[in-house]
């Protein structure tokens, strides 16, 4: 039995934790409450220098190959240090062109990406509602798409966007659109501004056809899988900063003569905290053993691990406030950075009724094999 | 059984109706009522306008005593000036605390010609009256407060800080609890002050809530210097004089939080997904028929305990069941709205944003909600204590001289 | 405002307490675990004696007339004491004899019922699943009955059903049925045997048919409706039951040489049990009010306390439990026998799911209207 | 990263394997295993049988040292047997205890002479062992206890009763932790020795469960009269005696309690309401989906534990997490089956009932597994201290004689 990062991952998430806590990420993530440019594109470059960037990229297209294990790792720090770089939204966009990018495609992007000379960002929504087939409508005919996504992350900087459309026939279809020519980006004002969102227009912005032998919606929805559990480890990450963050207060901070945290109130609170971050931890990992093992399907793997660790990281969130007091609920404390997150984060790659919804379904075709 | 005024109230409440109508316009569910932390001199000055307004007329003071302005009348008829008032359109939240709890506190406490100068110009609304009790070290340990006050001749000089305090900037005065014997243990050694807001070495600074919103403030003390004779009650006593204060703590009289369950079954019914109205997502109707059923009780609870007040009895600490469960509620419902909308529940843009952001705002708010005026854990331990008479937590610093109680970092 | 019971209904109350104090019901109950009886048939005449078992039915009738008040009082007290009698069913029955019987009809039976000489049921279900229209296969044609209805309360020695079937075209119809010849009847083993549960074999068993204005179904629905705010006053008084015995525990019971109740994590929990009790106490006499004021659909009033009242005593009794610890879950003690009727009674008219819904519709209608 | 075990543990693992096939029948997942409390002679018979022939092949006594007939190996070889052994159907429960944590306890503290006459029965299956600590005064407060051991000459003489005794009725020796000085702190006063369960003076009576089971015994003494020399460790060393056996508790290598997630999946699926498998509705997918996440977290938690085991690491107190969480998700899955099944979930008659009545069952056993072996109140507590490092409870009688410690009615 082997169920734990290696030693060389544990090493790169060790010194991933020393950079950023040497980048003081919670003070851009607070500027950007005010107005601040929300992601931090100088901190982004540094860590593409550190390979973070191209951890997932094979070293053919320029990037460091060190795989998903340590992608899963720094994921974790990230989210523990609540850093604002687009690295969901770039390592999504990865992803998919990995998957579904032609070799001129992946030679084009894939080095920038490695290299942080270029971020890229997934354009699925198409405003309130479920991920869902049915949401598409944006067209995509003669090279060229027409439409309204958002919220798209990072869509007011990210340099690319792969795109869910239709094609002339009403089929689902994944384009690749440099975002420039023809695109009107709007920023708009969400929960988590480090983590900014934007409105994209497509007026006939000029794109190209990513091809795979897969259903384009499939492997859509085979990305955000992969994505999920990604993001899982940013929540795990965020969740432990979380906890972490009250404990300390709870054994330091004293009423009626004791410290807060002898109060069985916040002991058993934590406590729940503590089993629902475990249970989260165990279920990411478990996704992260279904990325490495390159399974084709891992929707019940990510799945699980997202319904586990949106609950995770919001319950962390909320109680580190509650823990705090009031304190907690105020502008200038911490607290209020890591719930804004966990609760965008819970929402971004599609909540969880969702995810439960794909888990259930899931598990379904596994009772019918 | 009904929900009927008796006689009495009824005549009552068509004299607050007679009165509303001839002098202020209803109000529409839509538009919020305008609260505390929103007044700006412009707001201040309608709303001390309409103060004065309520005073001639006979309804302000509702239950102060006549010797000092007031109507002598009972809780009973309080909550239903409250309960008609609220459908209109007119300022709220600047003269509550003065009225309620700061001037009775001097009614009890301070001398016939203090409340010969105070009680009116209250009344009028020409002077507005905040209290001066949390501390930032305190929390829920009230009685742990260290701003200290020491005699110096016939004055007191007092230096410290208080927290949260709602209305500190717009205030005229405060009580002010201090402490003027930390050898003694921590509820002994504690006097009660009214002090002049405007004084020197008074500093108001407001706090920023994570909402973007501002309802407190912290309140500074550098070397202020008050007579004795603006002491309230004798010295050591301040603990005893807090608890009149707090007794006087105003009852709740309708409205959750909103967005409500209303606002959230609306929603649902509006909102589209998946080619038909939310509500008809089996998940969304037993999520909101739970909140529903509570939403629902906290009201029928409110109406048993305005029968105990139109019986003449007072309301116990039972009136903290709503706060217990609206705070949660209204995050939760806030979260569930957010869940529905999908990724696009992330964007608070009023551009694009389903409702105005309204549930994005109340994510950001309702944490407050479980905190402020008592964390949900302190509202339980109440609950517990007072009315299921379970045995109070382990005191360890109950017999102990204040500066010997341990207190951490702080 | 005027919202408690008035002094009458209180006075009637108190004696009820009293009068049942005397009896050690829960004695009986326990016994019905081993093989007991499970319904206390004399205890019931006594009670009918009291004029309980007519409360709600008119004096031309050979009731007592004192109303739904005093019926919901009387409720909250055979809850609190868990009362081991055919009380809710044959209200039940009842009531829809009152709602839909001929003067013939109710002059057979009301006066019985009110003299404690017979009891009904209502028989409804047709096995699992949920309250439905669909659901009922039961046929009745020519004046007799064929089918089988499970579970049917009390439905070993109830003298008469009123029983939901279909017409020879398919359409609803509530006949009344004497339990005699052609009706099969097994007693069938259920989580509070102290309100036994039958199985009714109809094999052309002789019925007449009740007439009404309305239709049979919501005929049906309404008399549930009545019966669910009855219920929730016993679920209240049960749920009561079960915090006065926990509070009393936790103050007497020590540990760590202090009562186990000056620890938070039952403060907290006893505290939480109380906020759902005057919830469900406070929606249930909501539901009250409606049945006094004689409206016709009660439905709204009638789910909001259902699903509080359902809530609370499954919450109390389960958590009265738990504060006791060990003891609580042994076969001797009190805390058990709570939490089998708390359980018991969350099921009898259709569980929360039902109710759920049966709220939301309600809440449509009335924001269509 | 990987499930897989390590060269060596995959050739233990073959060998477990080869011994099985040979010597026992597979498990079909529906039966659930032969658990403690239903053993009857027949039973009895038959799992001493089997105990014997794992001590005969080398799967008995895995961590004993090999000088008392063990296997000298690691506990990662006891949870690779007993994953293996779970899935055959063999009689399990009657050794656990003994062989776990009442020998254990003996070879710190007993003598050679005392070793040589009871680890090999014990190993074999001939002798019984149980643990008799809980009392019906203690509750969670395990050194509570009030059971009076009294010195006589050389003998000691014991009065009193304990509670919660597995497998007492079967046993044939026990552990028993007694009070021998009541004069000193609760800690202190305690001693621990090994008894006869057949010895006069020794009456065993079985609990009855509110399931109907009967896990559980009381254990009565009544002038018990046993020599000095079964004492383990000194006079007043009870306590520290006592943590070396709760040391040894078992570690979980799986099962949840049945019915378990996959229980509850395969009856949504089967059952079918309102015309379609309960399983297209949304509010059961929304409720499997949450149960299913937690029960895989615990799953994978334990793989996670497995690793620490394989790398030679102890597994701490976060082994309370599966019991925290599976003792409510039990009580609240059998709580949504039978609400499925609407009023017909009342009914727990195998000849109507769905899948046997095994959710009514559960309905009613759930309520023991919050609080057997720990309530969850007391894992909690045991989570923040001991993983989180906040500070414990306030312990009013940690100096105290436990004579004056109050103890309310009992």
């Amino acid at each position: 039995m082997n169920f734990e990062f290696s030693d060389e991952t544990q090493e790169i998430a060790g010194q991933g934790r020393r950079f950023l806590a040497g980048k003081d990420c919670l003070k851009t993530v607070r500027a950007s409450l005010s107005g601040g440019e929300g992601s931090d594109a100088a901190l982004w470059r540094e860590m593409a220098d550190l390979g973070w960037a191209g951890a997932a990229i094979p070293e053919e297209y320029g990037g460091h190959g060190i795989g998903y294990e340590a992608l899963c790792a720094i994921a974790e720090e990230l989210g523990r240090s609540l850093a604002p770089v687009p690295f969901a939204a770039t390592n999504l966009a990865a992803e998919a062109l990995l998957r579904t990018g032609s070799e001129e495609q992946k030679q084009a992007w894939l080095p920038k990406i490695a290299a942080g000379e270029a971020t890229g960002t997934l354009a699925l929504s198409e405003g309130n509602g479920p991920i869902s087939e049915d949401a598409v409508t944006v067209r995509y005919a003669d090279g060229k798409l027409t439409g309204t996504k958002w919220p798209v992350a990072h869509g007011a900087t990210a340099d690319f966007a792969v795109v869910v459309a239709r094609d002339p026939d009403g089929r689902i279809v994944q384009v690749l659109a440099e975002l420039g020519d023809g695109v009107t980006r709007t920023k708009l004002d969400s929960i988590d501004a480090s983590r900014p969102q934007a409105r994209l227009d497509f007026d006939g912005a000029p794109a190209a056809l990513l091809q795979s032998n897969e259903d384009p919606w499939d492997a859509t929805l085979s990305v955000i899988d992969r994505a999920a559990i990604i993001t899982a480890f940013e929540e795990v990450g965020g969740a432990q900063a979380c906890l972490d963050m009250a404990v300390d207060y709870a054994k330091t901070r004293y009423a009626f003569g004791r410290p807060i945290g002898s109060n069985q109130a916040i002991k058993h609170k934590l406590a729940d905290v503590f089993v629902a971050l475990e249970l989260a931890r165990s279920n990411a990992m478990m996704g992260a053993l279904g990325l490495l093992s390159g399974e084709q399907d891992l929707s019940l793997a990510a799945a699980t691990a997202r319904v586990s660790s949106i609950q995770a990281f919001v319950t962390a969130s909320s109680e580190n406030i509650q823990t705090h007091g009031g304190i907690g609920f105020t502008w200038e404390a911490d607290p209020q950075l890591f719930y804004r997150r966990a609760n965008a984060l819970a929402l971004g790659l599609g909540s969880q009724d969702f995810w439960k919804d794909r888990l259930i379904s899931a598990l379904e075709r596994r009772h019918a094999a | 059984m009904d929900l009927e005024d008796t006689k009495e109230e009824a005549d009552y409440r068509a004299s607050v109706r007679a009165f509303l109508d001839a002098n202020a316009e209803p109000r529409s569910r839509s538009a919020a009522p305008a609260r505390f932390y929103q007044v700006n001199e412009d707001r201040l000055k309608i709303a001390k306008a309409w103060q004065a307004k309520k005073a001639a007329a006979g309804f302000a003071g509702i239950r102060w005593p006549t010797e000092w302005g007031g109507q002598g009348l009972s809780a009973i008829h309080d909550v239903i000036y409250q309960q008609e008032e609220g459908k209109y359109a007119v300022p709220k939240g600047v003269f509550e605390i003065g009225l309620g709890m700061c001037i009775p506190t001097m009614m009890a406490f301070a001398s016939k010609e203090q409340l010969e100068r105070y009680t009116g110009p209250a009344l009028r609304g020409e002077e507005i009256w905040c209290q001066l009790f949390s501390e930032p070290h305190g929390g829920s340990d009230l009685a742990g407060l260290r701003t200290r006050a020491v005699k110096d001749g016939d004055d007191w000089v007092i230096n410290g800080q208080k927290i949260w305090t709602s209305g500190a900037h717009l205030s005229d005065y405060g009580i002010l609890v201090t402490r003027t014997d930390p050898n003694v243990p921590k509820h002994k050694g504690l006097t009660m002050f009214f002090i002049d807001m405007h004084a020197p070495g008074v500093e108001v600074r407001p706090i920023h809530q994570m909402s973007g919103a501002s309802h407190f403030n912290e309140v500074f003390f550098t070397d202020l210097r008050i007579p004795d004779a603006q002491r309230l009650g004798e010295v050591g006593d301040g603990w005893k004089v807090a608890l009149t204060t707090l007794m006087n703590e105003r009852l709740a009289v309708g409205d959750e939080p909103r967005p409500d369950i209303d606002d959230l079954f609306a929603f649902a019914q509006k909102f589209e997904r998946n080619g038909k109205p939310a509500i008809k997502d089996p998940v969304v109707r037993d999520r909101i028929a739970d909140w529903y059923a509570k939403s629902k009780g906290i009201e029928a609870t409110r109406y048993r305990t305005f029968t105990r007040l139109s019986r003449g009895a007072t309301p116990g600490p039972e009136a903290s069941i709503g706060r217990v469960v609206n705070a949660m509620k209204q995050q939760e419902m806030a979260r569930f709205a957010l869940e529905m909308m999908g990724a696009g529940g992330m964007v608070s843009d009023p551009s694009v944003s389903q409702n105005g952001g309204e549930f994005q705002l109340s994510l950001l708010s309702s944490p407050g909600a479980r905190i402020a005026g008592g964390t949900s854990e302190i509202l339980r331990n109440i609950i517990a204590e007072r009315v299921l008479g379970l045995p109070g937590d382990v005191r360890v610093d109950k017999d102990m001289a204040f500066k010997d109680v341990p207190s951490g970092r702080g």
